[in-house]
């Protein structure tokens, strides 16, 4: 009596497609709010201290790589472009294209968090992860440590929700083969889609904010 | 409200915000190495507050989506606004003790 | 100490202010629940549901009525900030002239040091008619100063310094408890205010223990010594680091352009983070303090400097 | 719980293990919410038992310090974040808001589901804290206490709090998307009934306020494993900080508390007054405020703690914009009981009760909002009397006095009514009897959390403790005569109160898909009528 999933093409509680419609991309809407706000105590805390310790975040922050960090900002918008792609595809009812244009996202996003590997295991070799093995020579190493904490605090759950992304395109594409998505249905598409370009958002601000301050 | 999700953009639309977002890096980073003393902060963000205005009105459809998305979304980060300007009315106006 | 009571001694100058507006917020609380309390009783009773005589009018509500029952609460919670607003001011604001007091809460105890030297553990001696001032930080974790027959309380934070101020009113003896959740003995973070009459007290303070007490800057300058801080800091200006003379309370300008007073939280942490934020001028040359000495030697060391006035030669 | 005349309804569609654990019904979810939240009041409960026994001596001779401050943080941590805040929107919003929208199912009847397992698995690993040795950083998690100093079970307890969080988050969206697209037709925004009003302003609530509380324990959680530096002082942080992050949720909390419990008191008034609600506009309305308003002061948590004065200013100013919608909410009950026709039912006794009880509540809640008299009640007992008469006086009242109303609606049965009087009378003077002295013990200076204190405080702590005992009796009454309805009880009619909800045109227990027919709604909420009839007799609507 119960349907096998909320995204079959009309779960039982829905009286149409369209109030089913609705109610996934309101839902998902509502979903992004709440990741706002938890990437908001995480912003919020970062503000605070920047603001406390500001030399030691332009201190900190130039250590950060800044051409992996401008390559892997470029890829992350890229992915962004081939989702889109990818939900446009959907819609109009275009299989293969779908198809190409989602694994192609799952492989920006891969490259992502490849770059990304190899950033951090930067940060190991130059003992610049917080905790008793952090080593800073020079001024204000409790507050360069404290830069660093938000740093892989912050990115490790964008790489987090990168990752949760992952599972979330690899369904799609399975999906997507057995051709599940059409014109009249493509839901999923569109939520998973969502949800990357929310992930892609957070890395616009977290790449100024962690990498682009106190150059000049 | 209901057929919103139809009245997509054009390809076209997503080639031009991909390059629009892709030129904002760039001057953000160049914008980066300049001094501008504390107008170098309020570039940054007014650059990230575009880029992800772009992303979020055309990738994520709201331009062409109900009201109700586009209070969502401007509410999430109003509540964002109130979260870190209530706490950054106390770290900045601290004064001496006693 | 006493038996049972309903209200606390008032024993300081803020107490007869801060009850005042409690008596008025009980006169207020006891008017509105009553009038609601009553209204129940009365509707209950008067309209309880007869057999058979199930006629309710139809009412949907009333706009005057709404914006009249919006209106007074706000005219009343806007009186009641005010009043408690003024109240905190009074209580942030300590008069100059007060007395200075160094405390130092930690698990569990409560450490403190008159400015004419005399140190007490868990127990305050004050003179009654003058107000005190206490600066406050903790070792470890958040404690909080409480004397409620003064109605006071401040958190001592660590990592940096707050304050109160009080002026006890009436010779005797007062609670002193830790307020703010620390651990295990929490509940034994407890002591004794002593209030005493200024004559009584200036005994107490030079008294007993007399010699042995020496002045807090005296005590403060010995460490100034010990750490070779002179070297660097050299009253004439001639050091590597700025003279100390006449520093307190001024601004200065930091090399990152920005100015600040050096007030007691400034000179913590140049002591104990000195790079953090260096006055213009100098570099980054002084190691930290941090570990070598402990926050009373630090209040004692920002005593001595606090003593060094603009154009004394140090020592 | 089987039904003789063979009706088929939500209970007995199926008996197995597995179309409990595996359901997606609302109403079956609702139930095993119910039974989760039971066990966790008991639990809760238990560790009230021991605070008072504790506390009835001033030596502190009933348990060691340790095993005092592991009593109160576990009660604290229990009663919060695993009772009061899935109480009443987790049993019955869950049960009754598809319902009362004439809705077959929640949005999401799987996320709803995956709720219910987030709540026991993070039940799982507090459970798993406390048996392993307990947890004393008070349910506030102040740092750099919680991450440098205790040496108890914080890790465990954080990640099951965490966990717990998104259970909040998934039913705060479920609920929104479910009553922005799934009312009846007919049934436009200023129709619902007010119930679903304060649900949606809790729902805001749990998905804007939430995420923040889980990152924060997320911090506390790297900072007490990894050593790195974010909020303990020693390391260059500031634990000003982690206060300012813990009540920009914690304070909204108690709204997500307070809320839904009006949203019952509406239902309850109204239906035993047989009178339209009065002032409808301004009760939904003052609910939105308060969720927005309670989002502006978290700060008079921290008058004294070394936060800037000027901030103190401002959240003392805003806090007491929240007391206005608080008291027009109050005054509209009141009024709405003016020239009705009373019926002194057990429910209605239990919401005659919260108004009395919020009200004192809410009004001492003006003392803590006024700066210079919060610095000296400030945790004192003063404190843990004001919030224990807003969420003991408040939710649980409304919780209970809600349970009454819809138990022959959620089961098919009917209560002993006097017994169900009885107890709401015994608990209403237990709970004065506890928690009234404390008022006078706060402003006597006690502070809370005190394992041992002077002897001057015993005679009030005695009262509280032989009220406490008073309240565990009426407590433990409903539990079982509640229980002994479902075999002995009678059966419950579909409209027994002659309400006029939704909720209460279908039979009792509804069938799995709520109503036969959807329904179609063409009248405002509560419409009691002139003569104190409903507008639909319920029959006629399932048939």
């Amino acid at each position: 009596m119960h349907s096998l999933s909320d995204a079959q093409p009309l779960a039982h509680q829905f009286d149409d497609t369209d109030q089913q419609r609705r109610a996934v991309s309101f839902g998902m809407w509502a979903f992004l709010v709440n990741e706002i706000m938890f990437f908001g105590g995480l912003f919020a805390t970062y503000t605070v201290y920047r603001v406390l310790y500001a030399h030691a975040f332009h201190d900190g922050s130039h250590h950060l790589d800044i051409t992996l960090g401008t390559i892997n900002t470029a890829v992350l918008i890229a992915s962004s472009l081939t989702m889109a792609l990818g939900v446009w595809s959907a819609e109009h009812g275009k299989r293969r294209p779908l198809m190409a244009w989602l694994l192609m996202t799952l492989l920006l996003g891969g490259v992502f968090v490849g770059i990304k590997a190899v950033e951090y295991h930067g940060k190991w070799v130059d003992h610049l992860v917080p905790g008793p093995g952090f080593v800073w020579h020079g001024e204000g190493a409790q507050h360069v440590q404290i830069f660093y904490s938000l740093y892989f605090a912050m990115t490790g759950f964008h790489a987090l929700h990168m990752l949760v992304g992952f599972g979330l395109l690899t369904w799609l594409i399975i999906d997507a083969r057995r051709g599940r998505f059409g014109p009249a249905y493509y839901a999923p598409v569109e939520m998973v889609g969502l949800y990357w370009h929310f992930v892609d958002i957070v890395w616009i601000f977290l790449f100024p904010l962690l990498y682009l301050i106190g150059r000049h | 409200m209901s057929d919103s999700a139809h009245h997509g953009p054009t390809l076209g639309v997503y080639f031009a915000v991909f390059a629009a977002l892709v030129v904002l890096t760039g001057i953000t980073v160049a914008v980066a190495f300049a001094d501008l003393g504390a107008l170098n902060n309020v570039v940054m963000l007014g650059i990230a507050v575009t880029k992800a205005t772009l992303v979020v009105l055309f990738f994520m459809h709201v331009f062409y989506g109900p009201r109700l998305v586009w209070a969502l979304a401007a509410g999430g980060f109003a509540w964002l606004v109130i979260l870190i300007g209530f706490t950054l009315s106390d770290f900045l106006t601290r004064v001496a003790v006693g | 100490m006493i038996g049972f009571r309903l209200f606390p001694e008032q024993a300081s100058t803020i107490a007869p202010q801060v009850d005042a507006l409690l008596f008025f917020l009980i006169g207020l609380s006891l008017f509105f629940s009553l009038l609601i309390a009553g209204l129940i009783v009365v509707f209950m009773v008067r309209y309880r549901r007869r057999p058979g005589g199930d006629h309710v009018p139809d009412i949907h509500g009333s706009l005057a009525l709404e914006g009249l029952w919006t209106a007074i609460p706000f005219v009343l919670a806007m009186t009641v900030f005010f009043w408690g607003a003024s109240i905190f001011a009074t209580m942030q604001r300590p008069p100059d002239n007060a007395l200075e007091v160094h405390v130092v809460g930690k698990q569990w105890m409560w450490k403190l040091q008159h400015m004419e030297g005399r140190r007490e553990i868990n127990e305050l001696h004050v003179p009654v008619g003058r107000a005190v001032k206490l600066l406050m930080t903790s070792e470890d974790v958040i404690h909080s100063f409480y004397v409620p027959e003064f109605r006071v309380k401040q958190d001592a934070v660590p990592g940096r310094y707050s304050s109160i101020w009080f002026e006890a009113t009436k010779p005797g003896t007062y609670h002193l408890f830790c307020a703010e959740y620390c651990g295990t003995l929490h509940s034994g973070m407890i002591g004794r205010i002593v209030a005493m009459e200024p004559a009584a007290f200036e005994a107490w303070l030079g008294g007993r223990q007399a010699g042995a007490n020496v002045p807090i800057e005296v005590d403060g300058e010995g460490i100034f010594r010990a750490q070779g801080c002179g070297t660097c800091h050299r009253a004439d200006g001639s050091g590597q680091g700025p003279a100390l003379q006449g520093v307190f309370g001024k601004t200065v300008t930091l090399a990152s352009g920005q100015t600040l007073v050096a007030d007691e939280g400034y000179l913590r942490e140049s002591i104990l983070d000195p790079n953090a934020q260096i006055v213009a001028g100098y570099t980054s040359v002084m190691p930290t303090f941090q570990g070598l000495l402990s926050e009373e030697d630090v209040m004692r060391l920002i005593a001595y400097v606090k003593s060094l006035k603009a154009g004394e030669g140090g020592s | 719980m089987s039904e003789p005349d063979g009706r088929r309804h939500y209970l007995n569609v199926d008996y197995g293990v597995r179309s409990w654990l595996l359901t997606t019904d609302h109403k079956r979810i609702a139930i095993l919410y119910l039974c989760s939240i039971t066990a966790m009041f008991i639990l809760g409960g238990l560790f009230a038992v021991g605070i008072r026994l504790e506390l009835l001596t001033p030596q502190g001779d009933f348990v060691q310090a340790d095993t005092y401050n592991k009593l109160f943080t576990m009660h604290g941590v229990v009663m919060v974040f695993f009772f009061l805040i899935p109480s009443i929107p987790a049993v019955l919003g869950n049960f009754l808001v598809p319902m009362m929208i004439g809705a077959r199912d929640l949005a999401f009847p799987r996320i709803n589901l995956l709720s219910w397992y987030l709540y026991v698995l993070g039940a799982l690993f507090t459970l798993f804290a406390m048996i392993t040795g307990g947890v004393d950083t008070g349910w506030t998690f102040y740092t750099p206490y919680s991450t440098a100093s205790s040496a108890t079970n914080v890790m465990p307890t954080a990640i099951g709090i965490f966990i717990t969080g998104f259970s909040s988050i998934l039913t705060g969206l479920n609920f929104i998307a479910t009553i922005h697209t799934m009312r009846a037709p007919g049934l436009t925004w200023f129709r619902l009934p007010l119930f679903v009003w304060a649900h949606y302003a809790t729902s805001l609530i749990m998905v804007l306020g939430t995420p923040v509380i889980a990152i924060t324990v997320a911090l506390v959680g790297l900072e007490r494993g990894l050593h790195i530096g974010i909020f303990d002082p020693a390391l260059g942080g500031d634990p000003i900080l982690f206060q300012h992050l813990f009540w920009f949720y914690s304070h909204p909390a108690v709204y997500i508390m307070i809320l839904p419990g009006m949203g019952v008191i509406s239902e309850v008034v109204t239906c035993f007054a047989r009178r339209r609600i009065y002032g409808y506009g301004f009760i939904a309305a003052s609910s939105l405020m308060i969720a927005l308003l309670g989002f502006l002061v978290w700060g008079h948590h921290m008058f004294v703690s070394g936060q800037s004065q000027y901030a103190a200013l401002v959240f003392s100013f805003l806090s007491f914009f929240v007391a206005i919608p608080s008291a027009v909410k109050v005054f509209n009950w009141t009024a709405t009981l003016y020239r009705g026709s009373i019926a002194w039912d057990s429910p209605m006794l239990y919401a005659l009760g919260f108004m009395g009880l919020f009200t004192i509540g809410g009004l001492t809640g003006l003392f803590l909002a006024a700066l210079g008299l919060d610095v000296h009640v400030h945790d004192t007992y003063f404190v843990v009397a004001h919030f224990h008469y807003i969420m003991v006086g408040g939710t649980i009242m409304a919780y209970l006095g809600g349970v009454h109303f819809w138990w022959p609606k959620i089961t098919g049965r009917m209560y002993p009514e006097a017994l169900a009087k009885v107890s709401g009378f015994v608990i209403f003077l237990g709970f004065n009897l506890t928690f009234f002295p404390q008022f006078i013990l706060g402003y006597l200076g006690m502070p809370r959390r005190y394992h041992s204190y002077p002897d001057e405080f015993q005679v009030l702590n005695v009262f509280s403790t032989a009220g406490a005992s008073i309240l565990g009796v009426g407590y433990l009454l409903p539990l079982c005569y509640f229980l002994w309805s479902l075999r002995y009880g009678a059966k419950a009619p579909a409209n027994p109160w002659n309400a006029a909800g939704l909720e209460w045109q279908t039979l009792s227990p509804p069938p799995t898909e709520n109503f036969e027919t959807t329904p179609v709604v063409t009248t405002d909420a509560y419409d009691y009528g002139p003569d104190g009839a409903r507008a639909t007799p319920p029959e006629a609507a399932v048939a």
